[in-house]
């Protein structure tokens, strides 16, 4: 029996958690970092072998043992090796362990480190439980999982209010998804008979003539389940909808977000909707609301990235549209695409969220762009990574030559036109607008950082440093992956080699082949991104460098948008307004009226205080008084012989 | 006609009439100073009924206790139902002296009345659950009733006590007379007075004179068993009555004038089913509900316990009410449980007393458990017991009794009578409540002597027992009932 | 005009009545109670012989002598009650015996 | 068959424990407090062996009862008795002899005052809850069921809170109530079957009208117990004012018997009755859901909290039970088996910080997790199995009984999953109230985090917490032969439901 590599990448976060977790007290932060680094590092390694073999060899599965038997229902542990998951293992465990050797030096100071390293590596681990998932219901075990630990560590400074109230609005935010999700397995199951990808993938053709009626209505059924499965991914990608978590995400340490952001939580709704290309496909109602809800996110969450001063909120609104391309990419059937976008995305994300915690760092903590300036400096080395960064999130690039960002952001795009449907067309609109925007909040976050003066003098003054290369370090392989990672492997995410290169993990129906149809748009359509993408940057330079009082002039001339858009379209608000007070009013009303009231007040207490009036009343009968006794005697007597009168 | 047969049948009783009146003379002669030695006597008299009744060789034909046997003409029968029934009422009376053992020296009046009283008293129970004729019914009644009217207002110097004994009297008597007039209309009416002709009479004929003066003897039965509506003077009676005598009260006496009325309902009246099922119904009903319900609204430990027999007499009557053998088996083996229960839980009404006073407010109870643990763990027993949860004896008697009665149909009753034993379940509970929950109040006295302890033990653990291993007391029911069985 | 035998129960029934009155409605005395229940004795009484005689049989007739007997007793026991009573209280009024009562 | 009347045993052990914590013991009072309290434990421990070793030795590939014992207990009325156990019921006694140890250990650092009673108390209450669980003739399995109501009523009564008067009555009397209709369906029951034998009475063949007031009747009792909405209101005050190990047996165990009760009683006895009124049960199981979340999140009381959490939780049994499939039943005994471990623990986690600082309301505490770590994580875990996160034994039983649910109807099954979510908010908003937040309060600072005995009484549950979450084939396994036996009345119709 050969070394068993899958189940090697798969534990050995989990291992270095439990050690960090159970024994970091006993053995110190040193052995808990060194654990914990090691047991990614080494799952790294693994998986880039998993999916070197996973190419060649195809679907493979490895059953653990059983999970959930009931009847006719079975769910096992397993790991479900192809080249879907080979390549999502492959980036999480790299993305992730540049973020633990680089929360090293970052969380240097804090206390409760190794509980911090346990957190990153269990986090690591759920979501390639969930990319290794043989069936939904493991799949849902790494959903929630990661949820779970997204609460943990964006409460990790757990005695800051703001912290705790984002952690639970994640946590909250993503159960909402979680119950569409839940539902879909329920409906999977009763549809399917199973919850196993195997059986999904091969019956999905059939089952997709089945439908259900509903208020007189018929639906088919595959794409009210694909919905209900979406919603879930709704919650975890943070589409439109569910996405308020993700910005108050970034109350948790800065590598948390790169961490979230790159590779562990919100890839998940994306990886879901490449493994179940399967069904899918025979769902297009289904498909087209992805593809809508996607774009929507792309622009929506780019417009407000536009207007916001926190640097890592400005971040994590770049993160949300750009999940936004890669939920519409796989609305289009662009599944490889949007998989290639999530990879590439993952090094240059990863890189300017580390980027931004040096950034932090070197301010003791500040965050508000409006208090920067003239950063590069001091942290030159940073300013040039971030710039990488944000380069290959603008996706720029020219004629097959680029930032990793250019080549899959174009893909996209070129396969949402390339689709050839009202949707498509209209993703692709939303997405170029929305690359416009990219470049020029991207601008505005390099030039309000590190170019013009220092705004708040003594932050820069007084202990404003270039981070150590312990922190520097991990950045590297990061920009080199946002450098190089889209030219090397666009080879196999697009282009001919796409079929061998997936071997059967994703499907695609032939008459919905975007990826083949994108090497045909025009050449025009192609450009438009890029060229967005550098009117993009120079706009920024115009309001942020050349005219500083732009913005300000910029922003009271479209007042009332400029609030609209600031306030992040108010979602919060309505949310609260719509949803969390009227619960909590409820609750309340229902524990006091209903059960206090109404349940007890006619129930046992009612009937309760019934019983002591009648007591009262029956007893107040017994006067003492000999001839009120005697009274009911004869009455008494008078009854009886009466009765025995008329019936005798 | 008369010939020794008939004076071995009676011999339990006439023993017992004989101590009695040797009893009388001895209290007359040696006064205060033979009550020990009187309560002795009693006890022996009882005990040596029990043996006499149960001696094989006491007659020829008692071969398995069967057969009923008449005698003195019809005046007198002697059946398994009129033996464990006088089983029951001398155990009952015997445990009743133990009871009263130093009561009546503490509260300075001990008087060698008192066991002789007694004895006339089972005496005339004995003669009530043997009468066969209408006439030996009221003799016994009056001797069991005048007795009763005598100790009841037994604490002559007490205001409470005479006025429970006025109370007791003037309505006794008046039940009597109601009783009476219904005797002498079925006598009018059908021309005889002993049970087994009128039964043969009224099951061939229908006779409205008969039922009439049947209801007026029917009612007059459910006077002295304290059924509601004639139950008003229990409470009060039970108040002001010496704490032994509502001991007593409260158990012989009833199962007297149960055993009475059913005897009573079962023969003469079966041909009149049509109406006394209903008549039986609406007062097991309306006796099982008041005695609940006016139970909540009690502060006093007899009180309560008087409107506690009230509910109970509510569910024996439900036992009359499904009849036959079921049902008679069902009223016996309730009765049994529940006259242990009761004079356990009396016994402990007779532990209280503070600075040398007898105390029964409940919150006397306060914090019993704590300054006497196993007293209060004995009147849980009780009180749980006696509340019908199971796994205590009093569970099996409402088991038997509620059983009759769905299985005869009278599934209705049966539910209001388990929902009522739910409300009577809270002044129950109260009484654990008050000794478990709260804090203890003034320090009570020491316990009383052994023969108040003797009960209460004896009564808890006889409840514990009875729910492990009910067999015996119920094969004797099962026995007993068989009179009635056809 | 004969007297029949519903001339002595119609006699008796009153006089049943007027016992039962005497303790409804008497609320002063209990000497009088007393006497209605030896009213209602009466009448019973009077019901037995009168059966007695127009049934032919002696039963009715030895249980008046038996209820005679008893009604003796009861009289003794009720005035021995009452002489208690008035000694403990000093007074006989019914409406006044009311120690014991609910909420007492 | 075992010549040991092991089934006995297990049952009166205890109750001989008791016995002797009566009995013997000299010395003083503290002398013999400590003797009452190691013989608790030792008793209640050699219950847990006794337990395990049935479990072991128990074949769980037959459906029927096993260590069956039988005997004519009161000839005249045809009761005998009876002590058998099958798959199902044998996980009942295991978590019934589990919690008790974990109860005692519980007591052990709480109960100071009358010490000898209580642990006689809660001796008794074993030996009740495991005949219950044993017991095949319908008197004995009322003997027990109602028996419970004893020791429980002085538990909560005697050393319970504040309001304890009103609490243990409510219980008492509320329970009382349920179960007396039940009696009178016994005695029906045993009328027309003419035996009480419960292996007999089971495959109902009951006259449909008849069969339809029985369902009734019991339903009254097992409903209250449960506690089903809208007869749930005894729960939060017998939770709040019960001691720590009395709230634990009462979630643990106590609630168990209303499920227990409708398996065995309602569904293998009254099948035909039981889908008639499964609109009902699925309606007020969806009610409680939703309805108990939505009270649990306006709670300012732990205790409370938590309880209401378990009417919560309840309603996923009912529900599953009621969707008469092999998920949902499956689901429903997961959830049951999950809650006497969770909804132990979380009242332990409870009764730790009362026990130091005395007070339950939430907002007396707050940043805890820095004082106590271990408490903190033990919590957490706790609370992650309340709120069915995947790994943990919450949802096992939630996800089965909601899949079961969803083969009737997807919509039963969208209201049901609404729980989950508010299941989560108010579970973390209370985690997050106690343990979140600056610890700036003087006395919560100087709480010292879990000790030894605390650790004992935690281990054992998050181990069968995270096992049952990971591996509860283990579980199922054992009952499965068991579970079809029950549905083999339903086949057909669950059939059907599921083409709807």
């Amino acid at each position: 029996m050969s070394f068993p590599l899958d189940i090697a990448a798969v534990f050995l976060p989990l291992a270095g958690a439990a050690f960090a977790g159970f024994g970091g007290r006993r053995f110190g932060d040193l052995a808990s970092n060194v654990a914990t680094c090691a047991g990614v590092l080494l799952s790294a390694v693994f998986s880039v072998l998993l999916l070197a073999s996973a190419v060649h060899a195809g679907p493979s599965e490895r059953v653990l043992f059983a999970w959930i038997q009931s009847g006719g229902f079975s769910a096992n542990w397993g790991i479900r090796i192809d080249t879907l998951s080979a390549v999502m293992l492959a980036v999480v465990t790299s993305v992730s362990s540049m973020v633990h050797l680089y929360s090293i030096a970052y969380m240097e100071r804090e206390a409760g480190k190794s509980r911090f390293m346990a957190y990153l590596s269990l986090f690591t681990f759920f979501m390639l439980a969930l990319v290794t998932a043989p069936n939904l219901l493991q799949m849902f075990f790494g959903w929630e999982g990661v949820g779970l630990m997204s609460y943990l560590l964006i409460g990790f400074w757990y005695k800051k209010d703001s912290a705790n109230d984002a952690s639970m609005k994640a946590f909250l935010v993503n159960r909402v998804g979680d119950f569409g999700f839940l539902l879909g397995i329920f409906g999977f199951f009763a549809l399917f008979g199973s919850v196993d990808f195997d059986v999904l993938f091969e019956k999905a053709q059939e089952m997709s003539a089945v439908s259900f009626s509903f208020l007189g209505q018929s639906f088919p059924a595959l794409t009210v389940l694909c919905l209900l499965l979406f919603v879930g991914a709704v919650g975890k990608s943070a589409q439109l909808g569910l996405h308020t978590w993700l910005p108050d995400a970034m109350e948790g340490p800065t590598p948390v977000s790169a961490l979230i952001h790159a590779a562990t939580m919100v890839t998940a709704g994306v990886f879901m909707l490449a493994r179940m290309s399967y069904v899918f496909e025979y769902a297009p109602g289904a498909l087209a609301v992805v593809a809508v809800v996607g774009a929507l996110t792309c622009i929506f969450a780019a417009s407000i990235g536009l207007t916001q001063f926190d640097i890592k909120r400005v971040i994590a609104y770049s993160t949300m549209s750009q999940l936004g391309y890669m939920i519409f990419a796989a609305g289009v059937s662009a599944y490889s695409a949007s998989i290639f976008h999530l990879m590439t995305h993952a090094f240059f994300k990863a890189l300017l969220f580390l980027c931004a915690g040096v950034v932090i760092h070197a301010l003791s903590g500040e965050q508000d762009m409006r208090k920067m300036g003239a950063l590069r400096h001091v942290t030159p080395k940073t300013y040039v990574l971030m710039w990488i960064g944000s380069l290959a999130l603008a996706g720029i690039g020219i004629y097959g030559v680029g930032f990793s960002g250019y080549y899959s952001k174009d893909l996209i795009l070129e396969a949402a036109l390339g689709r050839g449907t009202g949707v498509g067309v209209f993703a692709y609109s939303l997405g170029v607008a929305a690359a416009f925007m990219t470049a020029f909040y991207s601008g505005r976050l390099l030039f309000l950082t590190f170019h013009g003066e220092p705004r708040e003098q003594h932050l820069a003054a007084e202990h404003a440093h270039e981070a150590s290369w312990a922190m520097l370090g991990p950045l590297v392989p990061l920009a080199l992956g946002a450098l190089f990672a889209g030219g090397l492997a666009s080879g196999l995410f697009s282009g001919e080699g796409t079929e061998t290169f997936w071997n059967g993990a994703i499907f695609v129906l032939p008459e919905h082949n975007s990826m083949a149809a994108a090497e045909h748009v025009s050449s025009v359509y192609s450009a438009l991104p890029v060229v967005c993408a550098v009117v993009g940057f120079v706009l920024s330079w115009v309001f942020y460098v050349a005219f500083p009082e732009m913005p300000a002039i910029a922003a009271t001339a479209f007042g009332a948008i400029y609030r609209f858009v600031y306030q992040k379209f108010y979602f919060d608000e309505l949310y609260n307004a719509a949803f969390v007070r009227p619960t909590r009013l409820l609750g309340g009303w229902l524990w006091k009226k209903g059960d206090d009231e109404l349940i007890d007040g006619f129930g046992p207490d009612g009937l309760a205080r019934l019983s002591v009036r009648l007591a009262k009343r029956v007893s107040s009968l017994e006067t003492g008084y000999l001839y009120h006794y005697a009274f009911a005697m004869v009455l008494g007597l008078a009854g009886a012989v009466s009765w025995f009168w008329f019936k005798g | 006609m008369i010939d020794l047969q008939d004076f071995m049948v009676t011999l339990p009783v006439i023993e017992v009439a004989l101590i009695a009146l040797a009893s009388l003379v001895a209290a007359a002669v040696w006064g205060e100073k033979a009550v020990r030695a009187l309560g002795g006597v009693a006890i022996g008299a009882f005990l040596l009924a029990l043996a006499t009744m149960y001696c094989p060789v006491r007659f020829e034909t008692f071969v398995d206790g069967t057969m009923p046997v008449l005698a003195f003409g019809s005046h007198f029968i002697d059946d398994g139902f009129a033996r464990f029934a006088k089983t029951i009422i001398l155990i009952a009376s015997s445990l009743s002296v133990l009871l009263s053992w130093d009561y009546f020296e503490k509260e300075g009046h001990a008087r060698a009345e008192y066991p002789v009283l007694i004895l006339f008293v089972t005496l005339g129970m004995m003669l009530m659950v043997s009468a066969s004729d209408l006439l030996s019914l009221y003799v016994g009644l009056e001797l069991q009733s005048l007795s009763l009217y005598v100790l009841a207002a037994f604490n002559r110097d007490d205001s409470r006590s005479t006025e429970a004994g006025l109370k007791y009297f003037v309505l006794g008597s008046l039940s009597s007379g109601v009783l009476l007039y219904g005797a002498s209309l079925i006598y009018g009416f059908a021309g005889a007075t002993d049970f087994a002709s009128l039964s043969a009479l009224l099951r061939e004929t229908s006779n409205p004179g008969v039922a009439i003066g049947m209801a007026f003897v029917g009612a007059g039965l459910v006077f002295k068993l304290a059924g509601v509506p004639f139950h008003m003077w229990a409470p009060d009676v039970y108040d002001g009555a010496p704490t032994p005598v509502t001991a007593f009260f409260a158990t012989a006496p009833k199962l007297a004038a149960l055993a009475l009325l059913t005897r009573f309902v079962l023969s003469p009246m079966d041909g009149l089913s049509a109406q006394w099922h209903q008549a039986v119904m609406f007062v097991a009903v309306a006796s099982m509900l008041w005695g609940a319900f006016a139970g909540l609204a009690q502060t006093r430990l007899k009180r309560l316990l008087a409107y506690s027999s009230i509910a109970n007499v509510g569910y024996l009557l439900v036992g009359l009410l499904a009849g036959g053998e079921g049902g008679v088996q069902a009223i016996l083996i309730y009765f049994a449980i529940y006259a242990l229960n009761t004079l356990g839980i009396f016994a402990l009404v007779l532990c209280l007393r503070r600075e040398g006073r007898a105390v029964d407010s409940i919150d006397d109870l306060s914090g019993l458990s704590k300054t006497h643990p196993l007293a209060a763990l004995a009147m849980a027993v009780l009180m749980f017991s006696i509340a019908g949860i199971p796994p205590l004896a009093g569970f099996f008697g409402k088991y038997v009794v509620f059983l009759a009665a769905v299985k005869t149909g009278f599934v209705p009753v049966a539910v209001i009578g388990v929902l009522s034993s739910v409300v009577a379940a809270f002044f129950y509970l109260r009484i654990v409540k008050v000794m478990y929950f709260d804090e203890p109040l003034l320090a009570l006295d020491p316990l009383p002597g052994w023969g108040v302890r003797f009960v209460l033990g004896f009564s808890s653990v006889a409840m514990v027992a009875l729910a492990v291993l009910p067999e015996p007391l119920i094969q004797g029911a099962v026995r007993a009932a068989e009179s009635f069985s056809g | 005009m004969t007297v029949g035998l519903s001339h002595f129960l119609i006699v008796a029934a009153i006089l049943f009545a007027v016992g039962v009155a005497g303790i409804l409605f008497n609320r002063r005395n209990v000497i009088v109670v007393l006497m209605a229940i030896e009213i209602i004795l009466l009448a019973v009484n009077i019901n037995f012989v009168a059966f007695s005689v127009y049934q032919h049989n002696l039963i009715g007739q030895a249980f008046t002598f038996m209820v005679l007997t008893v009604a003796a007793a009861e009289a003794a026991v009720g005035l021995a009650i009452l002489v208690v009573y008035f000694r403990n209280r000093g007074d006989i009024e019914i409406e006044r015996a009311n120690l014991m009562r609910d909420g007492a | 068959m075992v010549s040991l009347p092991i089934l006995s045993v297990l049952t009166f052990l205890p109750l001989i424990g008791a016995a002797v914590i009566l009995l013997a013991g000299n010395g003083d009072e503290e002398a013999r407090a400590r003797f009452a309290q190691r013989t608790a434990l030792g008793v209640s421990g050699g219950t847990l062996v006794l337990a395990l070793a049935l479990l072991a030795a128990f074949d769980p590939s037959v459906p029927g009862f096993q260590f069956m014992e039988r005997f004519v207990w009161i000839p005249a009325y045809n009761i005998s008795y009876i002590k058998g156990v099958d798959g199902i019921s044998l996980w009942f006694v295991v978590i019934s002899a589990v919690l008790t140890p974990v109860a005692v250990l519980a007591a052990i650092g709480s109960v100071k005052k009358r010490v000898r009673e209580f642990m006689i108390a809660l001796l008794v209450l074993e030996t009740m809850m495991i005949g219950t669980f044993t017991a095949l003739d319908l008197v004995l399995f009322y003997v027990f069921f109602e028996g419970v109501l004893i020791p429980m009523f002085l538990i909560i009564g005697v050393w319970g809170g504040e309001k304890r008067t009103y609490a243990a009555y409510k219980f008492f009397l509320y329970t009382l109530l349920g179960s007396v209709l039940m009696l009178v369906a016994v005695f029906a029951m045993a009328l027309y079957a003419g035996t009480t034998d419960m292996t007999v009475l089971m495959g109902g063949k009951f006259p449909k009208e008849m069969a339809l007031w029985l369902w009734i009747a019991f339903f009254a009792s097992f409903a209250v117990k449960t506690p089903m909405w809208p007869f749930h209101t005894w729960l939060p005050y017998a939770h709040v004012e019960a001691p720590t190990a009395g709230s634990v047996i009462l979630a643990g165990v106590l609630l168990k018997m209303g499920g227990y009760g409708f398996i065995r009683i309602s569904l293998q006895m009254l099948p035909d009755a039981s889908l008639v009124f499964a609109p009902l049960v699925i309606g007020f199981s969806l009610i409680a859901i939703v309805y108990a979340s939505l009270v649990a999140l306006a709670q300012t009381d732990m205790k409370k909290l938590v309880a209401y959490s378990s009417v919560a939780h309840m309603g996923y049994v009912t529900l599953g039970l009621f969707s008469f499939n092999r998920q949902g039943f499956d689901g429903a005994m997961m959830v049951m088996l999950s809650h006497a471990f969770v909804a132990g623990a979380l009242f332990l986690c409870v009764g730790v910080v009362y026990d130091r600082l005395h007070t339950r309301e939430i907002d007396r505490f707050g940043g805890l997790a820095s004082g106590m770590p271990k408490y903190a994580a033990a919590f957490m875990v706790f609370t992650l199995a309340a709120i069915g996160l995947p790994g943990t034994s919450g949802f096992v039983g939630e996800f089965l009984s909601m899949q079961g649910a969803f083969l009737v109807s997807g919509w039963i099954a969208f209201a049901a999953a609404l729980g989950i979510v508010l299941g989560a908010a108010y579970m973390l908003w209370l985690y997050r109230r106690l343990f979140f937040g600056p610890l700036d309060k003087a006395d919560v600072r100087a709480m010292p985090d879990l000790n030894g005995r605390e650790i004992a009484m935690f281990a054992p549950l998050l181990v069968l917490v995270l096992w049952m979450g990971v591996y509860p084939s283990s579980f199922i396994n054992v009952y499965a032969p068991a579970a079809d036996n029950v549905l083999s009345f339903f086949g057909a119709q669950a059939h059907e439901a599921q083409h709807d």
